[in-house]
């Protein structure tokens, strides 16, 4: 074992999570169409390995401050370009997630998908390649580069397997992202111009990093940056592409989408643009606090009037997503917001995604989305219902699941930073309950009338057997987050170490009240002094 | 250079002497075989052009070789072009006969004319001035003329002959009438010449006429709006292998003289041009993306997307800086990998009797033939410029190129207009992939919904395939490892 | 005391073994491993105690795990053992185990069996990590818990309409609290940067902040969350829906242990509050007006369980009347002596519940006490305790809230002791008529209910036994704490407050002034006042209802409009549906069709089919004829050509 | 600039602009290429012209090479037009427009 460790922590493990899938796309495209039990299965356990190598990730057991796994190698010397990825603290888990998603994604599709199965598989696989990539990239453009990667295959996927108005759903979706993504582009030119100008033209972040614009410039270019990610999160105005492209999607589109895509749009904005442009991000974080907020509020109020299944779960990410921006912008002297975002990416990313796997459940049996259609299944499918309740309660932010965890870190540094969004955001926690509680009532209480829910199945070995690791790793992340937020703490204070030296000489955190200041000023030992120390 | 009829280095002038002798000998050939050998020629042909390619290569001018005192030099630049256009005949070359054939037209002419205005693209890049510019300019395109009108049984074939050709002709008219005043107010019509003896600033009016009028005609052949208009409907007539080559060749040789002019002749009056020409960048743009949004027929959704491109291109010209010159000349390349590729599909599924394909055609293709309907795809990505194809880095250079010499505001038109175009490109990527058999993509409007077949595409003969997966190549080297091309086009720009 | 833990463990290993192995093993053996996991608590508490007496009374906090550690940030499970938390601990646990037992024959023929004794091992755990926490946040999520295992037994019938409702009004109002409660834990952390009790309680007592703002608001958010969770004012509409749960349910949870919750947090916090006169005024002033409010409702229902409902609202308000007026050991004195009678009499109704198939209409019941005398008896004690018939347990507690009260002189309000006395005294006589009135129509009048239809019986053994326990609580508990009066007659010295004090603040002034002499008189004065009123109550309950019955029929006609506000609970839920659930959601509504899809989706599409209706509207242009291109190009060049002169002119 | 060169010069214009105009108005293709030769041919006078003023030779030379190029064109020219007549009698322009939108 341990030489197989050694081994590992040799190799390439980065390229090899990111090219195993696309190695195994390439190699299913040789396979005959026909065979589609070979495919499923061979598509299954390519990312079944990928999952165990990233494991390895974990192995060496080193501190995730600073970017580890790197890996660089000059592509286009000429225009600057190398292929440079690393993992540090914040995306680890993502792309942990990224890999233990995609088994779990095509192990829910073996009956779902009853067409074209050999493309689907291929492009299942190719959204984990580019998905993995996006989440590593250290050069602006090779992150670009997976990040429009992202989109074709999961086009297709809504617009081949979707359901309903999946035409609409998937031109919205590609258009809405073109639309941010061309911009941060030409961001990207810029900022690959600014560089040129100091005599070193490059797309490098690391050296990008420690060469930042001049505030002017920043303030361009995290707009356009803000316009990619934040139509990626959604945040509050951009966020009517999810609600369709969530809704059509095949299950496991759905569960990308929702547990991965919208990471893209979070983990872009805690990557690129608190560390590229911390001055831009300062001055911007009241405006994005309040939309954040506003995401909050809007998302939960819109979630409540849903009268469909997916739909509901779909916007309630709005919701969700919103507390994640509200964490990355709550810049006061601590980086407490920070890091429960981070940790809220993954919960959300586990608890959306099984959610979605679990309206898929019922979905493959019915095929109807509409809540009014169900109604009493509690009694029909026990341990449904038992998963459900977990599930739903971890996304209700219920203490010792992991839902808790992130919007409870989240909350408090946003309270710190602005007691009054910070209050607001908090009331979120309320709606959420009354939407989900309110939808959960209607799918699984009362009798169950209609004749054609008496005879569904409860979960078989197969749904259990995806969604039982996603349930115990709510539990694990809700009652022990330790590990997690160890290896995330130090990487988020490394990168928002800037920010907070501007953010804390700003007004963003005097606001939390003169009063609470003063007394803080009498008030110590206790003081707290986190994030830049 | 004065007057002397110095010959200089006749041997850079090879290559394309390979090809003007071919052109003949085509001919000659044709009626010795008495017309019936249309695959022989094409394969004559083909070895001219690997001749050809290979003396370019032997005679390359690492040091720019001057021809006829001047009127030709022989540089890099040029030779970079030279080749591009041997590669882009000999694609062409590859797709006619089976096409010829299927069209029922006769072999001979039809290769000459395409050698001699390959020929004619040739020497562009070379042309040192503006009177050996406008002649190779008329030797590009009154081969043309004749191959857009080739296919005579078709309407649509002769209609586009007779506009192109009256269009044309029409506006290199205004090219020499302009040319005649640049000469009357600088004495001269030598590039490095104009460039240096300007008069002065007071009395440029007329000097500035002789330059509009002269950028008429290179707007008229790059297909800048408002001089696009020929464009669909000479693409959408000619033979589709003639448009493949007038879509890539064309653009190509006119867009490399076109910024050779710019940068080495009025680049001292670049403050009045650059305006002219943002306008039409702006127009152009706009207008090509707004146009293609509900063609019809693919060949016609090409040709608004090379108006398009063409108005991207002005982005370079408009910077006119060391970086544009590499990122034009990249651009060209990569746009006319995608579009022969898709135009060699085209021309493979043309439908019956129609030498088109409408969109409408395209459903199931992925199901029917995976690896074309892959192929498509990728080229759609890379017109839209998607990363990992040549489109991308293309795009990137030139936008870079553009935001250095400092055109935001032109960088975010053609940015919107990116984001806009990727519609229409994504309807053929959705007609193959998504729309089922049965369903209608979009309510096909009556005038063009004539070959709405329904998927039944022919396969895909081995001329197309070898074309098609040439082009295919190209687009992905160039995506992923356009280094040494980039290296190349940096040490040998002008 | 490092064990304490295992309270906790015990519970939720019978929580896993009957979630997962529950459907197949028989009902007793699940019915044993839950009433034993509980037993488990219930030794691990009382060792401790012990422990803690040998102990010297040495209040210890353990720290088992780290869980959110984010330096300065600093979340662990920690445990704090000290008087305050042994004794919710042994009151919950004991009085959980009682009603486990219960409800082992209550639930006997119930399918949901297992998942039944689950859900309530889980609500075991969740309410002693709540009392045993060590720091806030550990606190909340036991609060949380307790709310999430309320919410599920209250459902426990989801296949009703009627609980599911419940259980998600219950949630939803509670996360109400919540959401207060968590902007106190914001603000106590970004001020005192700690959440744990004995840091908070040095840094709130060594840094003098009296009356500060910021305090004051932390205690109010706080209490906000304490309203939620103990049904005050205004958020107390959930706890008489609540009873649509299992019986054996609402006598744990929203009787005996659950709805305390607040009470406790209070006083826990009581160092805190004890720096702001304003909030302990405003918990002072909630509680009063609860109690009498919620009394006032109870004096007409007739639903057996919602009286009961009502009055455990009444009474968590005099334990918050205790608890703001600086007393914080009565308040919890109150809140033991209230879990037994309580329990007893919520297990009482449920008896009668199950002797007469599931009927809850007190009309239509009457002469039960001949049918099940021992539950007439379980009942009849825990009446008289809670109405304060003197010497049981109830008439201990409720006495020395009233008395203090009576002394108290709260420096913003001087008058407001004796306002909140006058209020106390006349809820008593609310809580004696009613509870009186409750055995009158149950037990004592001639049966309204059709005797061959219905045969009254006696409940098993099994849910007696455990309420004689209870009733031997709510007789003798009282004699623990007594007052100092009694305590002198009866020479039994008050040892509860002593073991509790150590944990709260102030350490109840009221106590120590009661050695004054005149404070004895005073003393005597509030008592036997007391004494009257209960009797009063009793009283007017026997005339209505035995001597005069019928009466009451005449007094409903002739007071109309009065007695229907009461039965109809002051159309609270009616306002409150009105001014905020139908209105939000006709607004979610709206802004899911209008706004969402209206105008944001709208203008997105609206964009796209701007542009697409350009490409429609140029076409034209594309005309075909070669004049009209012909022109474009002359066109074209003349633009050209001003441009470039434009250029010139510029110069 | 003495008199005679700008004489010529407003009357090449005035050639140039009489051909632009035929081309834009007529609808014989046959006049409009006339057109279009005027155009060419007003270049041709204009280089004379210049070739006057600034004393050159070269402007005649340019000239006679435009000529040459006029040729080709018209050559090209006529025999795509006779190409058109094969197929359709009348020879009005504005009736070719099969390719549009």
């Amino acid at each position: 074992m341990d030489v197989l460790v050694q081994m590992m922590a040799n190799a390439p493990l980065l390229s090899i999570i990111i090219f195993l899938p696309l190695a195994g796309a390439i190699i299913i495209t040789l396979m005959s169409p026909a065979r589609t039990h070979t495919i499923k299965w061979f598509a299954f356990w390519v990312s079944v390995v990928t999952f165990g190598i990233s494991l390895f990730l974990l192995a060496g057991g080193g501190s995730f401050e600073h970017f580890s796994h790197v890996e660089q190698y000059t592509w286009l010397p000429q225009i600057g370009v190398s292929y440079h990825i690393g993992v540090d603290g914040i995306s680890l888990w993502l792309v942990l997630l990224t890999t233990l998603l995609l088994p779990v994604s095509i192990l829910s599709s073996f009956s779902a998908i009853t067409k074209r199965e050999k493309e689907y598989y291929i492009l299942l696989l190719l959204m984990g390649f580019a998905l993995a990539g996006t989440f590593v990239a250290l050069d602006l453009f090779l992150f670009f580069l997976f990040w429009e990667a992202v989109l074709i295959p999961m086009y297709l996927l809504i617009g081949i397997w979707g359901s309903g108005r999946r035409i609409y759903a998937a031109t919205k979706f590609v258009l809405y992202t073109v639309v941010g993504s061309f911009f941060m582009l030409l961001a990207i030119i810029g900022l690959y111009v600014y560089a040129d100008s100091l005599g070193h033209a490059t797309f490098d972040f690391i050296w990008l990093r420690s060469h930042l614009a001049p505030p002017e410039l920043q303030t361009w270019f995290f707009l356009a940056f803000f316009l990619a990610f934040a139509i990626k999160v959604p945040l509050f105005p951009f966020h009517t592409w999810l609600a369709d492209a969530h809704t059509e999607a095949p299950t496991a589109g759905s569960v990308l989408l929702a547990a991965l895509l919208l990471k893209m749009g979070g983990y872009g904005f805690i990557r690129f643009c608190l560390t590229l442009f911390p001055e831009a991000s300062v001055s911007a974080a009241p405006w994005v606090m309040a939309l954040a907020v506003i995401s909050i509020i809007y998302g939960a109020l819109v979630c409540a009037a849903q009268t469909d299944f997916k739909r509901l779960i779909a916007l309630s990410s709005v919701a969700h997503m919103g507390f994640v921006m509200l964490g990355i912008f709550s810049f006061a002297n601590t980086s407490i917001g920070q890091v429960g975002a981070t940790i809220q990416m993954v919960n959300h990313g586990v608890t959306t995604g099984a959610l979605f796997l679990l309206v898929g459940v019922v979905y493959e049996r019915r095929h109807t989305r509409e809540i009014a259609q169900y109604g009493g299944l509690a009694a029909v499918m026990p341990q449904y219902y038992n998963v459900f309740l977990i599930t739903m309660l971890a996304s209700v932010g219920l203490p010792a699941l992991n839902g808790f965890v992130g919007e409870f870190l989240i909350l408090l540094g946003a309270f710190r930073a602005d007691w009054a969004l910070g209050g607001l955001a908090t009331f979120g926690v309320v709606l959420a309950a009354i939407y989900l509680l309110t939808m959960f009532r209607k799918v699984f209480h009362g009798e169950c009338t209609n004749p054609e829910n008496r005879k569904l199945l409860d979960l078989n070995a197969r749904e259990l057997g995806y969604l039982v690791p996603l349930v115990l790793l709510m539990l694990w992340i809700g009652l022990y987050p330790k590990p997690y937020l160890g290896a995330i703490k130090p990487a988020v204070d490394n990168t928002v170490k800037s920010v907070m030296r501007i953010a804390t000489g700003s007004i963003s955190y005097a606001r939390s009240g003169e009063k609470a200041a003063a007394v803080l000023a009498q008030v110590q030992p206790a003081e707290p002094t986190g994030g830049d120390a | 250079m004065g007057v002397s009829f110095a010959a200089g280095k006749v041997s850079a002038l090879l290559p394309m002497g390979v090809i003007v002798l071919a052109a003949l000998l085509l001919v000659l050939l044709d009626v010795l075989w008495r017309g019936r050998a249309n695959r022989r020629l094409a394969a004559m042909g083909a070895v001219a052009v690997i001749v050809a390619g290979i003396a370019q290569l032997v005679y390359f001018p690492r040091i720019p070789a001057q021809v006829f005192s001047g009127a030709l030099k022989f540089d890099g630049f040029a030779a970079i072009v030279a080749f591009a256009v041997l590669a882009i005949l000999l694609l062409t070359l590859i797709l006619s006969p089976a096409h010829v054939a299927r069209m029922g037209l006769r072999g001979g002419e039809y290769y000459a004319l395409l050698f001699l205005s390959a020929s004619g693209m040739m020497l562009l890049p070379a042309a040192r001035g503006l009177v050996s510019i406008i002649i190779c300019i008329e030797l590009v395109s009154l081969p043309l003329y004749v191959l857009a009108g080739y296919n005579r049984r078709l309407a649509f074939s002769r209609e586009a002959g007779f506009k192109y050709f009256l269009l044309g002709a029409f506006a290199s008219a205004f090219m020499i009438y302009g040319a005649a005043f640049i000469w009357g107010t600088t004495g001269t019509l030598w590039l490095s010449g104009i460039a240096e003896s300007l008069p002065s600033p007071e009395n440029r009016a007329l000097l500035l006429l002789g330059l509009g009028l002269l950028l008429v005609g290179f707007g008229f052949k790059t297909a800048l709006a408002p001089f696009h208009a020929w464009v669909p409907d000479v693409y959408e007539g000619s033979p589709t292998p003639v448009t493949a080559f007038m879509a890539a060749g064309v653009k190509l040789a006119v867009f490399a003289v076109f910024l050779r002019v710019l940068m080495e002749g009025m680049m001292p009056l670049a403050e009045f041009w650059r305006l002219g020409l943002y306008v039409l960048a702006v127009i152009t743009m706009c207008l090509g993306n707004l146009l293609a949004l509900h063609q019809m027929s693919l060949k016609r959704l090409l040709a608004y997307s090379s108006i398009t491109h063409a108005g991207y291109l002005v982005l370079g010209l408009v910077a006119a800086n060391a970086e544009a010159i590499s990122a034009v000349l990249f651009y060209l390349l990569a746009y006319g990998a995608a579009v022969i590729g898709s135009l060699a599909l085209v021309a493979a599924w043309a439908v019956r009797g129609t030498d088109d394909v409408y969109i409408s055609d395209l459903r199931g293709a992925a199901e029917r033939q995976p690896m074309a309907a892959l192929a498509l795809t990728l080229f759609m990505l890379s017109l839209i410029g998607f990363p990992i194809t040549a489109g991308f880095i293309g795009k990137v250079l030139l936008f870079y190129a553009a935001y250095k010499a400092g055109y935001i505001a032109l960088l975010i038109i053609a940015i919107i207009n990116t984001m806009v175009s990727v519609y229409y490109y994504l309807r053929v990527v959705q007609a193959m992939y998504i729309l089922p058999q049965e369903e209608r993509a979009k309510p096909a409007e009556p005038a063009k919904s004539g070959g709405d077949a329904g998927g039944a595409l022919s396969p895909v003969a081995w001329p197309y395939l070898t074309v098609v997966l040439v082009s295919a190549v190209v687009v992905l080297v160039l995506g992923l490892v356009p280094r040494s091309l980039l290296v190349w086009l940096s040490i040998y720009s002008f | 005391m490092d064990y304490i833990y295992l309270a906790i463990v015990f519970p939720l290993l019978g929580l896993l073994v009957n979630g997962f192995f529950g459907r197949r093993m028989t009902r007793r053996a699940v019915g044993t491993i839950a009433s034993l996991a509980i037993l488990g608590s219930f030794a691990v508490s009382l060792v401790a105690f012990f422990d803690y007496l040998d102990a010297g009374e040495a209040a210890r906090s353990i720290i088992l795990l780290p869980w959110i550690s984010l330096p300065p940030l600093e979340i662990s499970y920690g445990f704090l053992v000290d008087g305050l938390s042994l004794v919710m601990a042994l009151a919950v646990s004991l009085v959980s185990f009682l009603i486990h037992v219960y409800s082992t024959g209550y639930m006997a023929d119930d399918d949901g069996y297992p998942r039944y004794f689950a859900y309530l091992n889980l609500f075991v755990a969740m309410m002693l990590t709540l009392v045993l926490a060590d720091n806030l946040v550990l606190m909340f999520v036991g609060w949380e818990g307790v709310g999430l295992c309320s919410y599920l037994l209250i459902g426990f019938w989801y296949k009703r309409a009627a609980p599911s409702v419940a259980g998600l009004k219950a949630f939803v109002v509670n996360r109400i609290g919540d959401f207060a409660f968590l902007i106190g834990v914001f603000l106590v952390f970004w001020l005192y940067g700690t959440f744990r009790f004995t840091e908070l309680r040095q840094s709130v007592e060594t840094v003098a902040l009296a009356g500060h703002l910021p305090i004051t608001l932390i205690a109010l958010f706080l209490f906000g969350g304490a309203i939620g969770k103990s049904a005050q004012f205004p958020l107390y509409v959930w706890l008489p829906d609540a009873m649509e749960g299992p019986t054996p349910v609402s006598a744990l949870i929203h009787a005996a242990t659950m709805v305390t919750a607040g009470v406790y947090m209070v006083s826990r916090m009581s160092f805190l509050y004890s720096m702001t006169e304003v909030a302990m005024l405003v918990v002072a002033c909630v509680g009063a007006f609860t109690a009498i409010f919620a009394a006032s409702i109870a004096l007409v229902q007739n639903d057996i369980k919602r009286v009961l409902a009502y009055s455990t609202v009444s009474q968590l308000g005099y334990m918050f009347l205790a608890a703001g007026l600086g007393a914080y050991w009565i308040a919890i004195f109150h809140l033991f002596t209230h879990a037994f009678f309580k329990a007893l009499l919520f297990l009482a109704s449920g008896s009668v519940i199950h002797g007469v198939r599931g009927e809850m209409d007190m009309r239509k019941m009457g002469g039960l006490a001949k049918y099940m005398p021992h539950t007439y008896w379980h009942f009849l004690i825990g009446a008289m305790s809670i109405s304060g018939i003197p010497l049981l347990a109830g008439f201990f507690s409720k006495d020395q809230i009233l008395f203090a009260a009576f002394t108290s002189r709260p420096g913003i309000w001087p008058h407001a002791g004796m306002v909140l006395w006058v209020v106390g005294v006349v809820t008593a006589l609310f809580t004696a008529f009613y509870m009186f009135r409750q055995i009158y129509l149950v037990f004592l009048t001639k049966p309204r209910f059709d005797t061959d239809e219905i045969h009254p019986h006696e409940a098993p053994a099994s849910m007696i036994v455990p309420n004689w326990f209870l009733a031997v609580g709510s007789v003798f508990a009282g004699y623990i704490g007594l007052p100092a009066l009694f305590a002198g007659i009866l020479s039994l010295p008050n040892v509860f407050q002593p073991f509790v004090s150590g944990a709260l603040a102030g350490a109840g002034h009221v106590a120590e002034a009661a050695h004054g002499a005149q404070e004895l008189i005073k003393e005597v004065l509030t008592t036997s006042i007391s004494v009257v009123v209960a009797l009063v109550g009793l009283g007017l309950a026997f005339y209505l209802y035995q001597v005069r019955y019928g009466v009451t029929e005449k007094l409903k006609k002739a007071f109309a409009a009065p007695y229907r506000v009461l039965l109809n609970k002051y159309y609270v839920d009616e306002f409150y549906n009105a001014t905020f659930v139908q209105p939000g959601r006709v607004m979610c509504e709206q802004l899911s069709r209008a706004v969402d899809l209206g105008i944001i989706d709208g203008i997105v599409n609206a964009v796209a089919f701007v542009i697409g209706a350009l490409g429609q509207i140029l076409r034209p242009i594309q005309t075909g004829f070669v004049r009209n291109y012909a022109w474009y190009i002359g066109g074209g060049a003349v633009l050209l050509v001003i441009l470039l002169w434009l250029g010139l002119g510029a110069k | 600039m003495e008199s005679i060169v700008t004489y010529s010069l407003v009357l090449s214009a005035v050639l140039f602009t009489m051909g632009v105009l035929a081309v834009l108005v007529r609808r014989n293709p046959l006049i409009m290429f006339m057109g279009i030769e005027l155009m060419l041919n007003a270049a041709n006078l204009a280089f004379i012209a210049f070739a006057r003023h600034l004393d050159k030779l070269d402007g005649q030379v340019i000239a006679l090479i435009f000529m040459a190029v006029a040729a080709a064109e018209v050559a090209i020219g006529l025999a795509i037009i006779v190409s058109i007549y094969r197929f359709r009698r009348d020879v009005d322009v504005d009736a070719v427009n099969s390719l549009r939108g």
